[in-house]
Formats: C-alpha cells, structure tokens, sequence
C-alpha cells in the first residue's frame, strides 16, 4: 500500500492533469528534490520558490485571483508563522469584497511531532488555523484519506489548509488508493524517484480514479458506546489502538477521525457523546487557547445534561517548544500511553 | 458620467501630449478630485466613520488608469491598489457614486457592501483586486497574477501601487525577489507613490535609500523614478514603462513622487495642507497657458462634477445600511 | 481624572525615568504624533520607526538582549499578525536557550472593536496571543489599572504583551492615579500636546508615584453569589454594567476583571464559581479557538461536579471581520443587552 | 584546548599575512573541520538525530570570531549567527565538546539543555545571541543590539550572519532598512555567507540579483563581496569593514562566497561532495608552499584534534539526557 506522501503525490498528479492545478511550489518543492518529505516527487506543475514564506503564501493568493489553483507547500508549519497576516486575508477576501471575488488555493504543511524535530520541526498549526476565518482545514490521518481529501481540496473554490501530520507521511496505508497497482514494490518503482542523479528520471503514474472525502465529513472508525474519542492526524491511530487495548480490558470506546478541522462534523461527535455521555478530544497542539477547546465548550454548551462525566482533552504541554531529547519530545505531547490512561479514566469516572 | 468625455478635439498649441489626451486627463482628474472632496466632506458632515483618499496624486493615478488594458481575466491588466487609488478607477471609467456608497457604508457599496472603509475599492470585473488595509501586502500578492499572465501569454499585465513609508516592510523587497528571478521574470509594474509621509512620519530619517527606486537596480529590475504632480511626465513614463513590461514580460520599478494634499486621513483631521505642490492646480495653469482650456471651461466642469456628486451624495444619504444577519453573507463562496 | 491614554503615558514616564526604559518606539510613537491614540506624546524616550512590524518587534527583542527594557507599539494589532513566529521567538527565547537569554521587552497594541475601525482596526488578540507560550499577556480596562500594569510590565524580565482595549482608551477612570492633580483639565494642561505646532512644546509631568498592579492577579469589580462573569478589556465595564442591572432585579452577580490574560489568576475565579456554580467568560475575540473556551476548560476540568449551569462563553462571531456599518459591528462583538441577556439566561437557567 | 596555539613564531615568508596569523587561522580551521566530521559521525552512527553545521566555511568564519571583540554587554561583539557558524564559535576560544553535547542532546549541552538541534549555539556571556532555525529572524533582531551599542558609544559592534538563499526573506530586507536609516546609521556588519544554495535549490534560478551585495548599494551602505574560501582575503576584508563599522558607527553589508562541503544537513546525506572549493585544502596547500607549515605538522594538528574530539565524543555518550519534567524549567525568567 502507498504511504501518505505517495498519497498525497498521486492526488496531486490528479489534480495537475484533471483539477486545473497548473503551480504546486515553494521551498524545494521541484526538482531534483521534489519536497522535503518527497510528496511532490515527479510532478509537472512544480516548481522551486525562493526561501520566502510571505511570497509563496502571496503568490499562491494572486495566482488564485487569476484562477491557477495553486497548490502551495510551507516545508514546515513552524515557518509559516509570519503569513499569518496573509493567510487572514485569504481567509477574509471573499467576504471583505461582498463575494466578489473568491480564492481557489491550497496551502499544504506539515504539523507535528514524531520525527525527532526539536523546536522548530514539531510545531502543530490546528490551533491558529481554526481560529482564521474563512477557510478550511482538513488534516488525514492515513494515505487513502489523504488522497481524497487533497482531491476535494483541488476542487474548492476557497482557501483550503491541508495539515500533513509528518510522524504518519512514511506510514503505509490498510486500504488501496483507486488505481494504485497491487504491489507496492511496484508503485515505488514507478513512482519513487531514485537515489542519484534524477535528471532523466520520468515517473510512470499508475492509471488514478477520482475519490473524494468530502471537507467536512469525518469518521467513525471504532465504534464503541461508552467513551467517544475524537482526534485527527498523528494522535488518530494511537486513539485506535487505546481503544482497542480498552476493548480488550472490556471497555468499548468509539473513536473518531475528524478528517475536516473547520468546518467539522458536529453531528457525528454529537452523536457519539449522546450514546457514551462521556468524551476525551485529543491532538498535540499546546493546550492553552486550543482547537480541542473549542470543542470542548461546543461539547459542553451543547450537551452538558446528557454527560456522565467531564469532557476532557489531552493535548500538548503548553511549552515554549518541543525539546530534541527523547524525553523531552515524549513529555510533551501524547503519546500512546497517555491516551489509553486518558481513556481508562474517563470510562471509569464516576461522580 | 461613465467614460471622460473630450472636451474639445483641437490640437493644444505648446502642450506635449494630444490636445485631446490633456483634455481627457485634466477631466478625469478634476472628477477625482472633486469625488475626494465630496467624500472629506461627507466624512466632515457625519455621513461615514472615516475618509482616506488620494487627493493630490491625480496626476499620476488618472494616466494610469488611462492607459491601463480594462478587462476581466489574464489578457487584461490586473490592477493591486492601495487606498489612494479614487482616480485611477474614475480613470478606467468608475461612477464615482460607489465610492460615496462605500464610504456611507451602505448596502449598495458596490466594493464591500458597506463592511469596508472608503476607498477599499474591488471590481473583479476589471481585474482590481480588493485593496486591503495592511500596508504593502499586494507587493506579496501581486506576483501571482503576474505569473498567471506569464504563462499564460498575451500582454496583460499586472500593476501593483502602495506608498513609500510601506516600502520599509518585508513584502516590497519580496515583490523584488519574486519579480527578478532569472527562472521566471514577470511581467509587473511595480509602482511606488512617494508622499514622503507615512502618516506623521517623514521619509527624511527613514530612508537610507536616496531614492526608493534604487532598490530595484540591485535586481537588475529597470528602474525609474518620476515627477508624478506632472500628468505628461506620468503619461509618457507610464506609457514607457507599461510597454516595456507588456512586451518584454520583465518587471519595472517606478517611484512617483506625487502630494498628499489632504494629510494622512481623517484621523488626521482631511484638511487641505498648503505647502504641497497642487497638480490640478498646476496643470490648469498650464492648460490655460497653452490655450488648451480656458479658466471659464475649467471651472464649468468643476461646477459640473461637483453638482453631479453632490446630488450623487444626496441619494446615497437614503439608501440602505446592511443589515445585521448579512455579517454571515459570503464567508464561503459557492458553487456555481 | 486621567483616561486610560494619559493613564498609559503617565506609566511610561515614570518608567523611562525611574525604570530604566530607554526606547518606546513603533510608527508614529514619536514627535510630532505621540501615537495615534496620543499615549506616548511628550516622552523623552519615543523614536518613530519604520513601517516595518517585523523590524519593531524584531528591534525590540535585540534591544531586550542588550538590556534597554524596549517598550515597542505595534499601533494596531491588526498589524501584529506578520509577525508571529518574532513573538514566539520572543516567546520561546529564554527556554530554547536553557535560560541564558531573557527578553525583558513591552509590547503594547490597541486591540479590539468600539471605534468603528472597520475590518482592520477592530482585531482582538486575545486568542493569539495567549497561545504563545513564555509571555505574559495583560490587558487593562480602567486608566489605574493600565498605570500599574505598565509599570508592573516595565519590571519584568520576560516579554509582556499589552493588550490596549481601544474603545476605553478615551474613557476616564474612576480613581486617581498616585500623583495626577486633583484637576483633568490642569492635567490635560500639563501633559496633552497642543493643537497646531508642538515644535516648542513641552510637557510638564505631574509627580507620579509608583503603583503596582502585580502581573497575574485579577480584580472582584462586583461581589455577588449566583452567578460569576469573568472578562477584561472592552467588555469589563459592560458586564459590571449588566450585573448592576441585574442586581435590580434580584439577581447577584459577581464580576471578575481577569486584567493578566496570562498567567491568570484561576484561584480567583475558581473561588468565585465555587461559590456561584455559574459561570460567563465575555470576551470580544472570534469565539473559534478562543481564549475562553480555554478558561472554560479549566473549569469544566476541575469543576464539573460543583456547577449549577453549564459554563457559557460570549465571544465574537466567527466572521472575517467587523464590518464597517454600525449593524455589523454590533451584530459581531457582545454589547451590553447580549451581557446582560446571557447573565439572565445564566442565572436562571435550570436542568 | 581553550585557545588556539601558535605553532610557530617565524615569518611566513611568501605569505602575506603576518606568519603567526596564518598558523592560528590554520589551527582554527583544523579544529572546526575536524568538529564537523565527527558531528557527522556522531550523526552516522546514531548518537545523534540531526546534522547540520558549517564544514566549507571556515576560511570565512575562522577570522570572523579571531577579529571579533569577545565579552558581555555592549562594549563587545554581538554575533546574532545561523547554524553553520561552529567555526568563528571556536575561534572565540569556544571548547568543541559543547557542540558534541548539543549533537546528542544531553542535559549538559551548554547551548540548549538538550533542546535544540547541533550548531544551535547561544551564549550570552559572550554575546552570542542564541541561533533558532527559522531562515532569515536574526536579521530582524540584530539592529536592537547594534543600536543599544550605538546609543552606549565606544567601538562595540554588532554582526549577523546568513545564507543567500535565505536573503529572499523579507527579513534581510528589514536589516537594511534598519541599519541605514539617516536618524540613526546601525554599527552593524550584515553578513551573507553564499554557498549558492538553499537546500536542493540553486541560486541561479531565483536571485536576479548579480551580487547580493548589490542589495546594500541602494541603501548607501558601504558593501562588498568577497571570496570566502581564502582566509587571508577574509582576515583582510573583515579587518577594514569591521574598522570601518567600529569607528564609523555605520553599517556595512559583506557577502562571502563559501562552500557548502557536506551538503545541507544531514537530511540530504551529509556525504562529502568533491565538486566544491575545499577551503582547507587549498589553505594548507598554500601554507605548504609558502613554507609556513609542513604537511606532517598539519597532519599531526588534524590527528591531534581528531584524537581529541573522538575522545570528547566518547565522554559524551555517557553522559545523561534530560529528564522528561525538565520541560518546565526556564519558560520565565525569575527575578535574580
Ligand atoms: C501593516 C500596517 N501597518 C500599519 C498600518 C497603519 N498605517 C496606515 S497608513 C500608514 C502609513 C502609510 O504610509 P505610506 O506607505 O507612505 O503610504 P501613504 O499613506 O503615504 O500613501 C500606516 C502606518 C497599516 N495600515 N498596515
Ligand atoms: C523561515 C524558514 N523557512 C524554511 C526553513 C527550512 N530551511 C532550513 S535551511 C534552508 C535553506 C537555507 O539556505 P541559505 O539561506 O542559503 O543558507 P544555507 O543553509 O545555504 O547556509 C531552508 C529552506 C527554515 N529553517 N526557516
Ligand atoms: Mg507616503
Ligand atoms: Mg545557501
């Protein structure tokens, strides 16, 4: 199966030959490297920019104005925090010019911790994303959302933050991307670039299928009826696994994949904490002014008479970074261990 | 009132430009400066919150917008204003009633329905991009559309404006950078309008550069700067300029100097400063000396303007102001 | 008595006398201007600098590195948002280096809406900054409080955010600041810039006395026991309005000016809701990702079992901006009916 | 280890720095190569999780820190660096073992506690404002140092180095705007160390600048390009613009041409590449040539120093990692 760069290389393979996307760029984004994490590998519509957040997010605002659909990538999301001024106005242009004009764009990042990033390879963006007006985000946790998820981002007509969680872009996928061949041997053949001189290598794209993951719509993918997990991106498959390890001890959580960020699928988390009264929202941001937060309060606004026990988040320390060490990556973010406490403990508090 | 109409179609004796083409330009910039006027005035009377304008870069604006390709998509030129820009709109033929509404913040504001503050002109139609509040963030923007038009050929343009105390940010060196590169020049005019204010602030101790448009000789960007209170020197500079850019697909850098005759804004009280250079005033002079127009025909039209946008500021004083559900209008577009 | 401007430049005065503040500076800080709301006319130490945000708050953290106790002003706080990642290393600067460095550095900004500031003189920054971790974040909603605060922050040796609530900053308080005359209008005389040429003039400092309000202790402005409203800034005075309306009517209501953002005095207000079991955050943020569902968090963590009522928040709309047109305004920022309804509401409300 | 030694006292006899410099620019040099290698080692062999650092740029940064004025506060040197800097830090005097701990993120790492990644180096007893790795900030930072050291007088001055890639920046930009402002010209040398690339990009698609240096030129401040490859060319230039920046209180913008001998970090190999100018080797053919040292005695020096760093490379593997509740420590700074 593809991992999530390869995921997210094929939709935009897709996407340049059937969305309308003509520029995919920014830092290293073409070749020979072909991004950082190499999902924009072998791609026609790529190209380098100079080492210049402010100009990619601007260009990719005015290339969307002149309705290129641009796909733009900021290497890490710890270096976009200088556009956020920009990523304002992408977020407020529709509504500033009273609909008249619109910004069909695709900001990609990648977000979080799990590869050893230390202070400025860590950083989360869900906190600050969600609270700019105007756009949507989206975030998957696995190659096959990915893909559909970039596909729909392709096809929007506003702004749209695609968040990669880079622990899970090496990461296979348990399910076939429409049209990716059989063995993966054989897709990284076709689509991986070699080590070496790359100047005349050509990928062999495998025949791709549209599939969407409509923005907005997330997932159950552990049902369970008496804890209701939501999460996204990194901490999604440890929330899978702590439920499984509580189903084995007897206890049944159902775990959500938000997928969608803004606008989220509030009637699928309702649903959920309605059947279990009880809620743990997880994601490794800095706790403090925190996109769980809001959840959190839309939890307790909303159904504060129907839960068995306090909503409860599990996110990042509130830190000035994430340390390079070991111990200190591990203290201050959720680990798997962590989340199954998290669990236990909700499912078993009582007044 | 939609197109500036010429006056007179014989030819002006001792004046450089067509007599046609002075006549045109003097229209269109007495029009804007009488729009500017009405709307301190408007702001002084209590009909809107807050005025910010261009009076005193007519000069330079309306030759601009003369000579700018109108049109909505890529064979046209794009236009990344700042808030200064009343007359380059009037120029590509704007009824000057929407600005009058933007700055009532009426319902019918036709850039912003009523949300934004005057002059935050947006016409999609004609490839204006919204101009927004943050200083110099079109410099950042406006490579974009150049390069749309890059690749897509023709000899639509971009044109970006902002003004000099704003060239200290970051994302006038980014328009540079973005502008030059050997991989991919653009076909940009980049325009700096230089009042020698930033608000309360004068350039004198803060610009190293001796002049703004210095800066993009290092890009080996063609670069000039010119007397913008001048409409003939506007005229054939930006003339030169936009032909360089529309058939070479280069970039250019031109610095104007122009005037901010009313002060910063109303925050800073809109009213008329004596001691700078009046280019209006000027080129009257001028157009009387080289018989082009008489004093009687120059104030005829002035009456003219300031009647008609009198009576334009009346009907507006009646339409109506948003209503409170609308803040939830247009936060998403749709499809189509 | 002295509004909150006056109130602000009189602590600055004392501060570059006494305090050892040797720049305040921003756009327009200087002569001839003094600021665009005037809280820094007549000093000794203002500059103006470019109009670069970037530069000032970077400036100003090199200041801080050198020791001059930098007070920077971003002169609205629409305009801070380009320099994010700056204050994050200003933010982060003392942990990254394991406690080498230390920033002791102001910077003040206007925040939030009430003067018809349309879509970009209407920000608050309450939600942005309080996720940035390793300030200190104050905000003041009465000239006294704004005198101690600043002094308090031209003291400390971190960075401190100043959060200026723009509607109030013309609003004159209720006590007198140690050392203002007894007369506002000879105050007025002594330290307002005239009209006209200020070319000769000069201030004439009335004998300020130094006045702390520690950072990170909140107010009780109203006693009461059913219900408890925490805010700051703008809409402080509006909720201790509402709750004297409401005490009329029978119902008592204890108001809370948080006046730290962070770090915040939570005994304060833990002891408040303890004791009413209802609590109302009021901010005029955007309400997505927002810095009182952060507080509410906190209190559902920690007093789920002792609420009456589900904790509410009233915050902004989550629209791209404040629009113009005074219906706009007030359809996207609380305003005192929406207080004193939610507090009614809240007071009221039973299972 | 503190100090590097002078071999020998006798005159170079072709070489046209004083023979004694040569030799302790040489030592330096070694040292800071020989620092690099076995951070990449330690990298290799899993005793560390990043590299990055400046192996190529040490005939540049070698008479950087040998010119600079070492000490606290305001009458010294500020270095405001990025992350390829190891060599002037040695050049201060600084021990290597220090960059071997930040490479293994001990407790004991000097710079950040474990934190922060290799070549992220802070010191403030020395002035050395701590390195983050976003591109470009520290050009924004340091005009706040140089004008504290303006205000206080007396020849302390501040420097800030740099990547070419990153002067894309608006950044690098801000610096210039700063440092030249007619109200207060910064003492402040802006340095651009230009290896011609940012990571896999090569400069000649996206600077349309000919000289970087020329991006100074516009703000009259006095600016050069340089060969940073040859320590005696460095030792020279930096000597008069470092004079100039001492006494004249102005800034100066020097753009070094260097190499980048490993690659970009670790991320992209950290492999030898054989197609860049090795500045040491072409020093020490020099040095052979003119006389001034012998290839044994330069080979002794390196396996001395490779005996060294190996054995503190040992010493720091035993040494302990934070523990995991040290997260908390030093997010405020309380009262002393
Ligand atoms: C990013 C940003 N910072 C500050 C402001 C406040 N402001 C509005 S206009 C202005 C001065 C602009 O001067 P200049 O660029 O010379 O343009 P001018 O108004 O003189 O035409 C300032 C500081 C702003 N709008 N945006
Ligand atoms: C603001 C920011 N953007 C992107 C990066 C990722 N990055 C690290 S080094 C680098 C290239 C830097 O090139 P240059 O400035 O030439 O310095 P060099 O590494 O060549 O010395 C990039 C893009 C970063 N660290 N910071
Ligand atoms: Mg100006
Ligand atoms: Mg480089």
């Amino acid at each position: 199966m593809a991992n999530m760069a390869q995921a997210i290389r094929m939709a935009l393979h897709y996407a340049e030959e059937h969305l309308g996307v003509m520029d995919i760029f920014g830092e290293d984004v073409g070749p020979p490297l072909g991004g950082v994490f190499t999902a924009t590998q072998g791609l026609k519509r790529t190209w380098n920019s100079p080492l210049d957040e402010r100009g990619i997010i601007g260009t990719a605002i005015g290339l969307a104005m002149a309705g290129q659909r641009p796909v733009a990538e900021i290497q890490f999301a710890d270096y976009i925090y200088n556009t956020i001024d920009l990523l304002k106005i992408a977020g407020n242009t529709h509504w500033a010019s009273n609909g008249d004009w619109n910004l069909p764009m695709v900001v990609k990042t990648p977000v979080g911790s799990g590869i050893r990033g230390s202070i400025y390879h860590s950083h989360s963006f869900d906190a600050t994303a969600t609270h700019i007006p105007g756009w949507k985000i989206v975030m998957p946790s696995n190659p096959l959302d990915a893909y559909g998820l970039m596909l729909s981002a392709c096809q929007e007509l506003n702004p749209v933050m695609y968040l990669e969680p880079k622990a899970l872009l090496r990461v296979k996928g348990e399910e076939r991307i429409p049209g990716e061949p059989e063995d993966e041997r054989q897709l990284s053949k076709m689509i991986d670039a070699p080590l070496g001189d790359r100047s005349a290598w050509r990928p062999q794209w495998p025949a791709l299928e549209p599939y969407a993951v409509p923005i907005g719509k997330g997932k159950v993918v552990r049902e369970g009826d008496q804890v209701t997990v939501v999460s996204y991106g990194r901490t999604l498959p440890l929330c899978v696994k702590a439920a499984d390890t509580l189903r084995e001890q007897g206890v049944s959580a159902e775990v959500i994949d938000l997928r969608t960020l803004w606008p989220y699928d509030w009637d699928l988390v309702k649903a959920s904490i309605e059947k279990t009264g009880r809620v743990l929202y997880v994601n490794e941001d800095t706790e403090v002014t925190n996109f769980g937060e809001h959840l959190m309060r839309r939890t307790v606004e909303e159904l504060f008479y129907k839960l068995l026990a306090p909503p409860r988040l599990l996110a990042g320390k509130f830190v000035p970074g994430i340390g390079l060490a070991d111990a200190l990556e591990l203290a201050s973010v959720p680990q798997l261990a962590d989340i199954t406490q998290a669990l236990q403990k909700l499912a078993a508090e009582e007044p | 009132m939609s197109r500036p109409r010429l006056l007179n179609r014989e030819e002006a004796s001792s004046a450089t430009l067509d007599r046609e083409l002075l006549v045109r330009i003097h229209d269109v910039m007495v029009k804007a400066r009488v729009l500017e006027e009405r709307l301190i005035q408007m702001y002084k009377q209590g009909h809107g919150y807050f005025w910010i304008g261009g009076p005193g870069e007519e000069a330079f604006n309306v030759p601009l917008g003369l000579l700018m390709k109108k049109g909505q998509g890529l064979d046209s030129d794009y236009l990344h204003a700042h808030y200064r820009q009343s007359a380059t709109l009037l120029a590509l033929g704007e009824e000057p009633i929407g600005a009058l509404r933007q700055m009532k913040n009426t319902a019918t504001d036709p850039y912003s329905g009523g949300r934004n503050f005057a002059g935050h002109f947006s016409r999609r139609e004609w490839n204006i991009a919204p101009v927004s509040s943050p200083i110099e963030v079109q410099y950042a923007i406006a490579p974009g559309t150049a390069m749309a038009q890059k690749r897509h050929g023709g000899d639509g343009i971009t044109i970006v404006t902002g003004g000099d105390a704003g060239t200290a940010e970051g994302d006038f060196a980014s328009c540079l950078v973005w502008s030059s590169r050997p991989a991919n020049p653009l076909p940009i005019l980049i325009i700096v309008t230089n009042n020698k204010w930033g608000i309360s602030t004068t350039a004198d101790g803060q610009h190293g550069e001796t002049r703004i448009s210095d800066r993009g000789r290092a890009f080996n960007i063609r670069s000039k700067t010119i007397n913008g209170n001048d409409p003939v020197e506007a005229w054939r500079e930006l003339k030169e300029a936009m032909d360089y850019v529309r058939t070479e697909r280069k970039p250019f850098l031109m610095e104007a100097m122009v005037s901010r005759l009313y002060g910063h804004s109303s925050a800073s009280g809109a009213n008329f400063v004596a001691n700078e250079v009046d280019c209006l005033k000027e080129f009257e002079a001028k157009l009387e000396k080289d018989g082009v127009l008489t004093r009687e025909q120059m104030e005829a039209l002035r009456n003219r303007y300031t009647e008609e946008l009198a009576a334009a500021a009346r009907q507006v004083r009646d339409e109506p102001q948003p209503a409170p559900e609308s803040i939830w209008n247009h936060i998403y577009a749709e499809g189509k």
